[in-house]
């Protein structure tokens, strides 16, 4: 019996969390994440959970206290946004680098300076190399489905590597929408009892974590590490599997939204596609043959995936919210023209960057990008590479 | 109707976002989809806000403002004085303000299209009558609920009383059932 | 049964860090670490460590040096890490997971605790959870190259604050981590000193049985990092006791006590002399930075004896 | 040396106290430890205060040195109290 009801992102996710059980949870606020952990937190208060929480004094401590956790033996999960993902970073290539399952909500929120509380990517897109899983989410119903998901595809005992759920600050952690809640049951079965890969706190058979390697050794360590990540795509389509059977839901590593018969087309993360995706609906009936690409497992990327989903486009267009500043493109961007990069046959791209620290990504944005990318379809010619979309002049 | 957007106009601290949350809640019934969000600023009480609801038969992809509302909900009469609260409404659009004043004069002051409607509701005075605060959340839902007629009354109490249940006295509760009935009731079309 | 603090029966026990770590010859950190593992005998332990000399000599590739559970996490966050553990270790408890008694140390140098740690430790303290945390000061960064620390003596010669023309070693106080400790409030708060292992076990041994938060702070000599020869780290830990430049004592639930009084107070210059980064002050017409050293020792050991009057039993009550 | 195809993950050391297959004692450089057994009165202050657990102890009774780790610091020569004066334990040149 699934349950509907109207709720924030954040909610959701707590939710997600409060299902899930986790062993420890540690906590430290920053807009917009905050919501999440302080719902959260009710439930352990109100003894709705049996976790821990660990009321840290810091992200970087957050993220230490998990590391702690999660090599103790036990389930671990917390959450953040922006600085204090930022604040993290050196804790995330430890997380992953030991190899343990934590699951971490991202509220994408944008980095200073200046300061600013609203949406965007940039600080997931600075962690994107570190080792993390990333599972991209457009709502609050796939934020909530992407996060109990995420422990499945952490703990599974070939991969063993931290996942970050990533959705829009505010746009979906503030708002409320309609979503289906799976019974707190089914949610249990489904993700199961959690199996300790060398928990510290087996004091009989003693383990040391943490040695330090040099020069006869680290390459070897980091090439065995990089094995595990082709892996995942295989373990994060088995998981979606599984959860269409009880949810109904179908979940790839990516989705693909009238693409096939598509001529151009527009990669998008997150909520915007929900946008864009109405927009092509309404090109679709002038004739226009558009369609659209929305990452869901960004990390590993599935550049071979993606790159055959694309390849037969004639324009695309890669709508990145969030700019790799020093004079590099988009991040999404960089990686759909990886996944390309081999064809002999190519889409033509474009980049285009949107929506930073909160503009509103509106549907006349996703027009003006269709109607650009018909006439590159059919003169060939590119304007300009890559620039700002909805910016004041 | 197959979608019903719907921009509210309030001030911080007045109660405009629950009472977007508490319709889209009601709204759910009938395997509905929903949507509320405000629009968030560095603003505390007192500042202008809007928030939205998009309330539709069909799963709801959009996730922008609302641009051009099917109804323009003001909670708060003086907003009236500083903002164009009919700024890119639809021509058929129905506009709900929280007066004392009669429907033609509004009319007339927001210069409204023939074809748009015009409803009135006393909503700060209830709320002062029903339970002795002037927060004109409670009959503002009321009156959105008659003019959209989305939900049936009963439903709507019943949310109401479910959203409100947690965290106040039932005195409280009772005030704002009455007051979101006789939001419902006293809303005036012209 | 609790084994008893003498060495004939301590010497019955597994030693639980092991030979074959890659600390330098004479160095002091790894006589304290089995000083702490001994006391701790009884138990099982989880030790968590910061980056430092400690954790890069003891945990090299596939060796380690340790026996009993143990994990390196990053410089700054021993405290923050090891409160995960134990945080976990508190949920399988209650779950039934787990039924053992396990006891939580954090064993870290003075650049990962009075430092770039602080925060991290400051955090967990307050947190109160349950875990010893020990410091083995040797007053600088040793790992990277004996740079300066929070913990560095006054006039000390330091390769980031050099013994110059114009400025003679580290211009600044020490700071003082054991007196920020006990203001944390936590049950237990202790200074100790290899050289006195008697006093330095029951310290650890009367933490262990303590619920909380506990710190020992102890006095950890570095013959590299102090340009002293390689078999003197006890004598001048001794030393330092003796001329009450680390005095040993310990704050319980916020009560100040002199565990070791030295029995005849000798000069400071008997602690410097001995060492190559204190050797500029005993250059002619620097008597007065010398001089300057002792008046702080003094006013320390003042203040510590008046503290321990405060909180003493009134005689007449006795 | 192992291959990429050998390491475990996240490089977790799983053998504890591996490190005694590293002979620290190839670092003694110029002197090492004598035991002059006649002269030790057991009080086993060299076990507690060597770094490198180079002090052999059987039954609570002080054995030889144990070179495959002394590094030669000489700290229990210079803290052994020794019998009357008489240390137990003097260093003396290394011989490789």
């Amino acid at each position: 019996m699934t349950k509907i009801v109207a709720v924030t992102g954040n909610e959701a996710v707590a939710n997600a969390f409060r299902q899930v059980e986790p062993d420890v949870c540690a906590a430290y606020p920053i807009t917009p994440q905050t919501e999440l952990m302080q719902r959260f937190a009710a439930f352990v208060s109100n003894g709705q959970v049996k976790t821990e929480m660990i009321l840290v004094e810091s992200e970087h401590s957050a993220m230490s206290a998990c590391v702690g956790a999660a090599a103790a033996g036990g389930r671990v999960a917390t959450a953040t946004s922006s600085q204090g993902l930022a604040l993290m970073w050196e804790i995330l290539f430890i997380a992953s680098g030991l190899r343990l399952p934590i699951v971490m909500p991202v509220v994408n929120r944008a980095l200073s300076a200046p300061i600013n509380i609203h949406c965007d990517h940039s600080d997931a897109m600075g962690a994107r190399d570190s080792g993390w899983i990333q599972l991209w989410s457009e709502n609050a119903q796939e934020a909530y489905d992407n996060t109990i998901q995420a422990f499945r595809i952490a703990e599974h005992m070939d991969i063993r590597l931290p996942v970050m759920v990533c959705y829009d600050g505010f746009i979906i952690s503030h708002s409320i929408e309609r979503i289906e809640y799976l019974d707190d049951e089914v949610v249990k079965n489904f993700v199961g009892e959690y199996k300790p890969l060398y928990p510290l706190l087996d004091v009989d058979n003693p383990k040391s974590y943490g040695p330090l390697i040099l020069t006869d050794l680290y390459h070897e360590v980091r090439k065995a590490h990089s094995e595990v990540y082709k892996k995942v795509p295989q373990v994060v389509l088995e998981v979606a599997k599984e959860f269409e059977k009880i949810s109904g839901r179908g979940y790839g590593l990516f989705e693909s939204y009238r693409l096939e018969d598509a001529e151009i087309g527009i990669v998008i993360l997150n909520s915007a596609a929900g946008t864009t995706k109405d927009v092509i609906d309404e090109y679709r009936d002038k004739g226009v043959k558009v369609g659209l690409l929305k990452p869901r497992l960004f990390r590993p990327f599935p550049y071979e995936e993606v790159g055959n989903a694309l390849k037969h486009l004639k324009a695309v267009c890669v709508l990145d919210r969030a700019d790799a500043f020093g004079g590099s493109f988009g991040p999404l961007y960089l990686d759909i023209a990886a996944s390309l990069c081999n064809f002999k046959e190519k889409p033509i791209l474009i980049n285009r960057i949107y929506g930073l620290g909160g503009r509103d990504y509106m549907p006349e944005h996703a027009g003006q990008v269709i109607e650009e990318l018909i006439e590159i379809a059919k003169t060939g010619k590119v304007k300009v590479l890559k620039e700002y979309i909805g910016v004041r002049e | 109707m197959e979608k019903v957007e719907i921009r509210w106009h309030g001030r911080g601290g007045q109660g405009t976002v629950t009472a977007a949350k508490v319709f889209a809640d009601a709204c759910l019934s009938g395997g509905r989809y929903v949507q509320a969000f405000p629009e968030y600023g560095p603003e505390r009480a007192g500042a202008p806000l809007r928030a939205y609801n998009r309330i539709s038969s069909k799963e709801l992809r959009m996730h922008c403002p609302v641009t051009n509302p099917d109804v323009v909900v003001v909670v708060d009469p003086s907003l009236i004085e500083s903002i164009d609260v009919t700024e890119g409404a639809k021509e058929d659009a129905k506009f709900i303000i929280n007066t004392s004043k009669e429907p033609a004069e509004l009319r007339k002051k927001l210069n409204l299209k023939p074809t748009q409607k015009i409803y009135t509701v006393d909503a700060t005075k209830i709320a002062i009558e029903c339970f002795g605060r002037p927060m004109p959340n409670s009959p503002m839902v009321g009156a959105l609920n008659r003019v959209t007629g989305l939900v049936d009354l009963e439903t709507l109490l019943e949310d109401v009383r479910k959203s409100f249940g947690k965290k106040f006295s039932q005195k409280i509760i009772d005030g704002n059932l009455l007051a979101v009935k006789r939001g419902y009731e006293e809303v005036k079309e012209g | 049964m609790t084994t008893p603090l003498n060495l004939k029966e301590l010497s019955k026990k597994e030693l639980r860090f092991t030979a074959g770590h890659r600390l330098c010859a004479g160095c002091a950190a790894p006589t304290v670490v089995k000083m702490i593992l001994l006391a701790a005998c009884d138990y099982p332990v989880v030790v968590a460590s910061a980056t430092g000399c400690l954790e890069v000599s003891s945990c090299i590739s596939t060796y380690t040096a340790w026996k009993v559970p143990w994990i390196h996490n990053a410089f700054e966050n021993a405290a923050a890490t090891l409160s995960g553990v134990e945080t976990m270790y508190r949920a399988l408890k209650k779950q039934g997971k787990i039924d053992k008694d396990i006891k939580f140390i954090a064993i870290s140098g003075d650049g990962g605790t009075y430092d770039i740690g602080f925060q991290s430790l400051s955090g967990a303290m307050e947190r109160w959870h349950n875990m010893l945390y020990v410091c083995y000061d040797n007053g600088a960064y040793m790992n990277t190259g004996i740079q300066r620390s929070g913990a560095t003596p006054t006039f000390a010669d330091t390769t980031t604050c050099p013994a110059g023309s114009v400025i003679p070693g580290k211009p600044q106080h020490r700071k003082d981590l054991t007196r920020i400790m006990a203001a944390h409030g936590i049950p237990y708060v202790a200074q100790a000193s290899p050289s006195h292992w008697p006093d330095l076990m029951k310290k650890v041994r009367k933490a262990l049985e303590i619920e909380g938060p506990k710190f020992i702070n102890v006095f950890t000599p570095c013959n590299r990092g102090w340009r002293t020869r390689t078999d003197d780290a006890i004598l001048l830990s001794r030393l330092a006791v003796e001329t009450c430049f680390w005095p040993l004592y310990e704050v319980e639930n916020g009560v100040t006590r002199i565990t070791v009084k030295p029995k005849e107070k000798k000069p400071i210059t008997e602690f410097l002399k001995a060492q190559g980064r204190f050797k500029h002050l005993f250059e002619p017409g620097k008597e007065k930075l010398i001089e300057q050293i002792q008046e702080m020792v003094d006013k320390n050991w003042e203040r510590l004896l008046k503290e321990e009057e405060m909180f003493a039993p009134k005689q007449e009550t006795q | 040396m192992i291959g990429w195809k050998d390491i475990p993950p996240g490089m977790v050391i799983l053998e504890p106290g591996s490190a005694l297959k590293i002979k620290t004692g190839s670092w003694r450089a110029a002197y090492r430890p004598k035991w002059i057994e006649e002269n030790c009165i057991q009080c086993l202050l060299c076990w507690l205060y060597c770094p490198d657990n180079a002090v052999k102890v059987k039954d609570g009774k002080r054995e030889d040195f144990d070179y495959d780790y002394c590094k030669g610091c000489g700290i229990c020569a210079l803290e052994c109290p020794g019998k009357k004066g008489n240390k137990a334990i003097v260093m003396e040149e290394e011989v490789k």
